[in-house]
């Protein structure tokens, strides 16, 4: 599935996104009245079971840097199984084909789904990017 | 529950059973109409139990004086040391009575024609134990 | 047979002893009730029972099972004859929300809303099927030799098909599941669960989940299938009416919509479940499993080892509360299966065999458990508590599935055995 | 952060993260893929991985790593706003088949027939609660999602789809005023189990006598649905791929577990009152984890001895992850009979079964769980689990952390003496009465 059919599917369209519009598109049509060879006859309304999605936030993403030559980066392990070994061997790629470029790896304290503030600030004085490893 | 409500349940009315009868009645009521939308017919899922053939009871003995009364166990765990109770009390209470222990070969559903030769050969009653 | 008898009965088991002599012709037996459990209970506490009250009856225990061996015979308890219990119209009239409340009183539901079965839409489902409505399908009880089998035709399949909430295109399966005669509400008061494995095309023809969430509600056919299973299960033998029929004293959840499994067979290294049982990979197949549960086994040691986990040692200990009684379903993800390959156990075959030779119990921990046993023969004058023994004899104990959809390298447990499979086939 | 980042993920995720990265507002983000999995690979296969391509963008990973960090924001990128999210109109008009069939299309169901929610049956569902159709009830995520908010109307919705009758709508409300899903997105398949206490259960003829867990009484059955089909409904839970990632799924999250106690039948204090509830109120109590497995297969209970049940309980729980409770249901037999062997109180009982529950340092570290989820902690300075880590392999160590980790409750037809236990932990208890 690409992004585009993604974002539908979350009642987000593309076209909505770009225009940063507040206004809900009535994205699910009304079910078609077809054939009424249902033996229930007639028709009837039904309610729409859905509760009520949060308005989304957009978020800019942070600027970029010109290159990573002579910056820091951190290689942020969120401690599922496997995650340490790959972002060791990011760390190799770095060393053997960008020398210049610094990696500083960590393991992100705390449980994969709560905030690690102490990385984040020690992130944020020392380092000028982040590669973080997510699955396994 | 009591039995009367149980067979109705099953299907058997009391007076059915009493008329043996091999007719079945139809005894599901249509299930009444009330106010809103349209009927419909809609079919019974049920399948088709067998037949059952009323088995009467064997005849009783006028008394237990010097009878012996098998005891048989369907394997339960407590149904052993139950029996070996129950053993104990003819032995205090009707002590004429000669009691035999048997635990019934197989699974708890399984018949044990050796076992039902054996109590015919040489018993005139039988207590089975069922539960745990 | 001819002697006198009287049933002594624990009182849990009223309601099923009164019936089931019923059914097998003997309505009126005469039955003494025993308080419940006595397993357990002191030798001085069941005296105490003996000399106590029939707690149905009232009167003194053994008094009523002397007198029930004497007293002569009423005319009705002589009766001979044949009686048909009724089942009810062939069909009923009423508004929808009537009809619904009525199958739901009635104890024709698993108490959750049907697709109420019209003509209309059972003519749908049959055709579904090449063969004819009145075609005797099979027998079913709710424990063979415990209960009598009831019949059904391929048309009452059908209407139990269009109540699950089943398209006419899963009826082949539900047929071949009805044909086996196996109950998924087995009459046992262990509250046993029942699996289907689905092998061949006919799992991607329906769209069948063995991806993400395979086993839970995420699919119209595995879902609906699994809950026609318990619909038949209930309707064409009788079953599931709770104290009569059914006698689990806790239940169980999954005896909702059973455990459907249809193997992941793309994903899979390993040969597919049925052509493991003789059939072509091309050959639609539903396989059988019944037994105690399943449960998920990320939480065994041997899980977290580094870096690489060891899947097997994880399923074995997985298996140390298992019973002997049944065998061990493995439900593996596809990255499981691909990473045991990895370790080298190329087929199920080498599996099974590493765990058959290496779950083991002392001699004298099987005596503690109720449904293990000790091996038998000669072996058995030999045996010392502290032996340790392989937990089951032989490598057909397990069974390996493989399913789900490659979120995480996950395995889930059944103590439960292999029962048959049969054709879908047959039935389309 | 104000730094730039680029997440690496498997692509067993893909969908997952791409949704998700917009839910929290960064439609755009720069996501690198790797193959899945990389848990159980050796150190050279994931350098195979390093070096070779994006699975997703075909791109060779690194070099789309070092472009994503240095490739300057697009104006798209850099954009801020607000956006909502449609969830489609009111209502839908259509004949009952049709809109049955459309409710399953749509995701609304657990893809099983449901009663079509009519605003006439679900007026009806409305006038059992006092509360007013608009009143907010709670807040639900099915993980770490911004959560959904939800109305009692909304509610009311999903309760005439289970087949709920409206005298069980006050229980729905309480169950989804708790915000808990019983959907969880986590690539475990985790199960939900509920616990009803007071005299709610008998008015509402709730089934705890033979097969209380099984589909033999319409309180449980459907109060049971009602939890599922509004976690997807209201929590926006269970879509596969995306907001549920269980691998293997769980049969157990059809209906999930309903166990009202049998109260009147057990020898020690219902739940509810030990959670400081009075005797005469009605609760409702959460508990989630794995699964639940019967007990009579473990050690303790052979035919020719006494049960012994608080070791087979013991027994039972070796292949119990500590991460999550024990959440024992005693059949009333069983409740019995371990007062008859002197644990007068259920607190009795769970200090033996915390004492004598226990593993090697060594097993520990081998599970999954410690190492996901307490290592982490341990890192943290977080006890037990810091302590732990740095004892000997063969010391013994409890099974489970704490003494509180354990919960029971009586539940059964009493047609045998055996428990069954749920490898479960307990969440929270809710008032029913407060939702009347």
């Amino acid at each position: 599935m690409n992004r585009r059919k993604l974002l539908s599917l979350l009642g987000m369209s593309p076209v909505l996104l770009t225009k940063a519009s507040a206004k809900a598109e009535s994205l699910p049509k009304n079910a078609e009245a077809e054939s009424d060879t249902g033996s229930a006859g007639g028709k009837v309304t039904a309610v729409n079971p859905k509760g009520t999605p949060p308005a989304i936030k957009l978020i800019p993403m942070a600027p970029r840097l010109d290159s990573l030559d002579g910056k820091t980066v951190y290689l942020v392990d969120t401690g599922f199984h496997g995650s340490d070994t790959l972002l060791e061997q990011i760390q190799i790629w770095f060393k053997e084909n960008m020398p210049d470029v610094k990696t500083v790896f960590r393991r992100k304290a705390g449980p994969y789904a709560q905030d690690d503030p102490a990385l984040w600030k020690e992130i944020k004085e020392k380092g000028n990017a982040v590669i973080m490893a997510v699955g396994h | 529950m009591n039995r009367r409500n149980l067979l109705s349940l099953l299907g058997m009315s009391p007076v059915l059973l009493a008329g043996a009868t091999a007719e079945a009645k139809t005894k599901a009521k249509k299930a009444v109409a009330s106010a809103g939308g349209a009927k419909l017919e809609v079919l019974n899922p049920r399948g088709m139990p067998p037949p059952i053939t009323l088995i009467p009871m064997a005849p009783r003995l006028s008394s237990l004086d010097g009878k012996t009364i098998f005891l048989v166990s369907d394997g339960f765990p407590g149904a052993d040391r139950f029996l070996a109770e129950v053993g104990d009390w003819f032995q205090k209470n009707m002590p004429s009575v000669h009691t035999e222990y048997r635990l019934k070969a197989g699974g708890f559903a399984d018949d044990d024609p050796k076992l039902n030769a054996e109590v015919k050969a040489k018993g005139n009653a039988v207590i089975m134990a069922i539960g745990h | 047979m001819g002697i006198p008898a009287v049933p002594m009965v624990t009182i849990a088991f009223k309601d099923l002893a009164k019936t089931n002599c019923a059914k097998r012709g003997m309505p009126l037996q005469r039955i003494a009730f025993t308080p419940h459990p006595v397993w357990g209970k002191t030798d001085e506490q069941m005296y105490a029972y003996l000399e106590g009250n029939d707690p149905v009856s009232g009167k003194n225990l053994m008094k009523e099972v002397v007198d029930n061996l004497t007293r002569p015979l009423t005319a009705d308890e002589s009766k001979t004859g044949v009686v048909t219990p009724p089942v009810g119209a062939p069909t009923f009239i009423d508004t929808s929300d009537n009809l619904q409340q009525y199958f739901l009183d009635n104890g024709m539901t698993d108490f959750m809303p049907i697709i109420l079965p019209t003509q209309e839409k059972v003519d749908a489902m049959l055709k579904g099927t090449s063969h004819k409505p009145d075609e005797v399908v099979g027998k079913m009880t709710p424990a063979r030799g415990a209960f009598p089998e009831w019949s059904y035709t391929v048309k009452q399949v059908a209407v139990n098909a269009v109540m699950a909430g089943a398209t006419p295109d899963y009826f082949p399966t539900i047929l071949a599941i009805a044909s086996t005669g196996i109950s998924a509400l087995f009459s046992s008061t262990n509250s046993l669960v029942s699996a289907a494995v689905i092998n061949g095309p006919i799992r991607d023809k329906l769209q069948m989940n063995y991806g993400i969430g395979a086993m839970g509600p995420f699919n119209q056919p595995n879902a609906t299938i699994g809950r026609a299973w318990t619909l038949i299960s209930k309707n064409l033998d009788g079953g599931g009416i709770a104290g009569e029929t059914y006698m689990g004293s806790q239940g169980s959840v999954i005896n909702y919509n059973n455990l459907i499994i249809p193997e992941n067979e793309k994903d899979s290294p390993w040969t597919p479940f049925h052509v493991q049982k003789g059939f072509k990979a091309t050959d639609n197949v539903i396989s059988f499993f019944f037994g105690f549960s399943i449960s998920q086994g990320q939480g065994a040691k041997g899980l977290g080892m580094r870096p690489v986990p060891h899947f097997h040692e994880a399923m074995s200990a997985n298996f140390a509360p298992f019973a002997s009684l049944f065998g061990a379903m493995v439900v593996c993800d596809p990255l499981v299966a691909n990473g045991l390959g990895d370790l080298g156990y190329k087929t199920k075959e080498q599996l099974a065999d590493w765990l058959q030779k290496n779950t083991t119990v002392t001699v004298k921990d099987v005596k503690t458990m109720l449904f293990s046993g000790l091996p038998r023969g000669p072996q058995a004058a030999n045996l010392t508590d502290d032996m340790v023994i392989p937990k089951w004899p032989k490598t057909d104990a397990f069974n390996f599935i493989v399913c789900g959809g490659q979120t995480n390298p996950y395995h889930q447990v059944a103590n439960m055995s292999y029962r048959l499979s049969v054709s879908i086939d047959k039935w389309v | 952060m104000g730094i730039p980042s680029v997440p690496v993920i498997t692509k067993a995720f893909k969908n997952l993260v791409v949704l998700n990265a917009a839910k929290r507002g960064m439609p755009h983000e720069r996501i690198t893929f790797t193959p899945h999995p990389v848990w159980g690979k050796t150190p050279d296969e994931l350098r195979a991985y390093v070096n070779g391509p994006d699975p997703v963008s075909g791109k060779p990973m690194m070099k789309e790593i070092v472009a994503s960090l240095t490739t300057p924001l697009t104006d798209d990128e850099k954009k801020t706003g607000m956006v909502s999210v449609s969830i489609g109109p009111p209502t839908f008009t259509d004949t009952l088949d049709n809109l049955q069939e459309f409710y399953m299309n749509n995701g609304y169901t657990d893809f099983m027939p449901i009663i079509v929610p009519t605003e006439e049956k679900v007026e009806t569902m409305l006038k059992a609660t006092s509360h007013h159709p608009d009143e907010m009830v709670g807040k639900m995520a099915a993980g770490a999602y911004p959560p959904w908010s939800y109305n009692v109307r909304q509610v009311a919705a999903s309760a005439v789809m289970a087949g709920a009758r409206p005298e069980y709508f006050p229980i729905i409300l309480a169950i989804a005023s708790s915000g808990i899903a019983s959907l969880f997105s986590s690539t475990n398949s985790f199960a939900f189990a509920m616990v009803i206490n007071g005299p709610i259960r008998d008015k509402l003829e709730f089934n705890y006598g033979i097969g209380a867990l099984g589909p033999f009484a319409q309180a449980n059955a459907t109060i049971g649905r009602a939890w599922t089909i509004l976690s997807k409904n209201l929590g926006n839970g269970g879509i596969p791929g995306d907001t549920y990632l269980g691998s293997l799924g769980n049969n157990l999250n059809y209906n999930n577990v309903v166990i009202a106690e049998d109260e009147a039948n057990s020898p020690w204090p219902p739940f509810h009152v030990q959670r400081g509830f009075k005797p005469e109120e009605n609760v409702v109590s959460i508990f989630r984890g794995l699964g639940v497995v019967p007990g009579q297969v473990a050690r303790g209970s052979s035919v020719n001895q006494n049960p012994e049940f608080d070791h087979q309980l013991s027994d039972l729980f070796s292949t119990f992850t500590g991460f999550f409770g024990a959440l024992i249901i005693a059949d009333p037999l069983v409740a019995r009979r371990l007062k008859e062997q002197g644990y007068d109180t259920k607190e009795q009982l769970i200090q033996w079964l915390y004492k004598n529950t226990t593993q090697t340092v060594k097993d520990y570290k081998s599970r999954n769980y410690a190492y996901l989820f307490d290592y982490p902690r341990a890192l943290q300075g977080v006890e037990p689990y810091a302590t732990w880590y740095k004892l000997p392999d063969d010391t013994v160590i409890p099974h489970f952390p704490r003494a509180s980790d354990f919960n029971i409750v009586v539940a059964g037809g009493q047609t045998n003496a055996y428990p069954q236990a749920g490898n479960l932990s307990y969440g929270v208890s809710v008032s029913i009465d407060k939702w009347m």
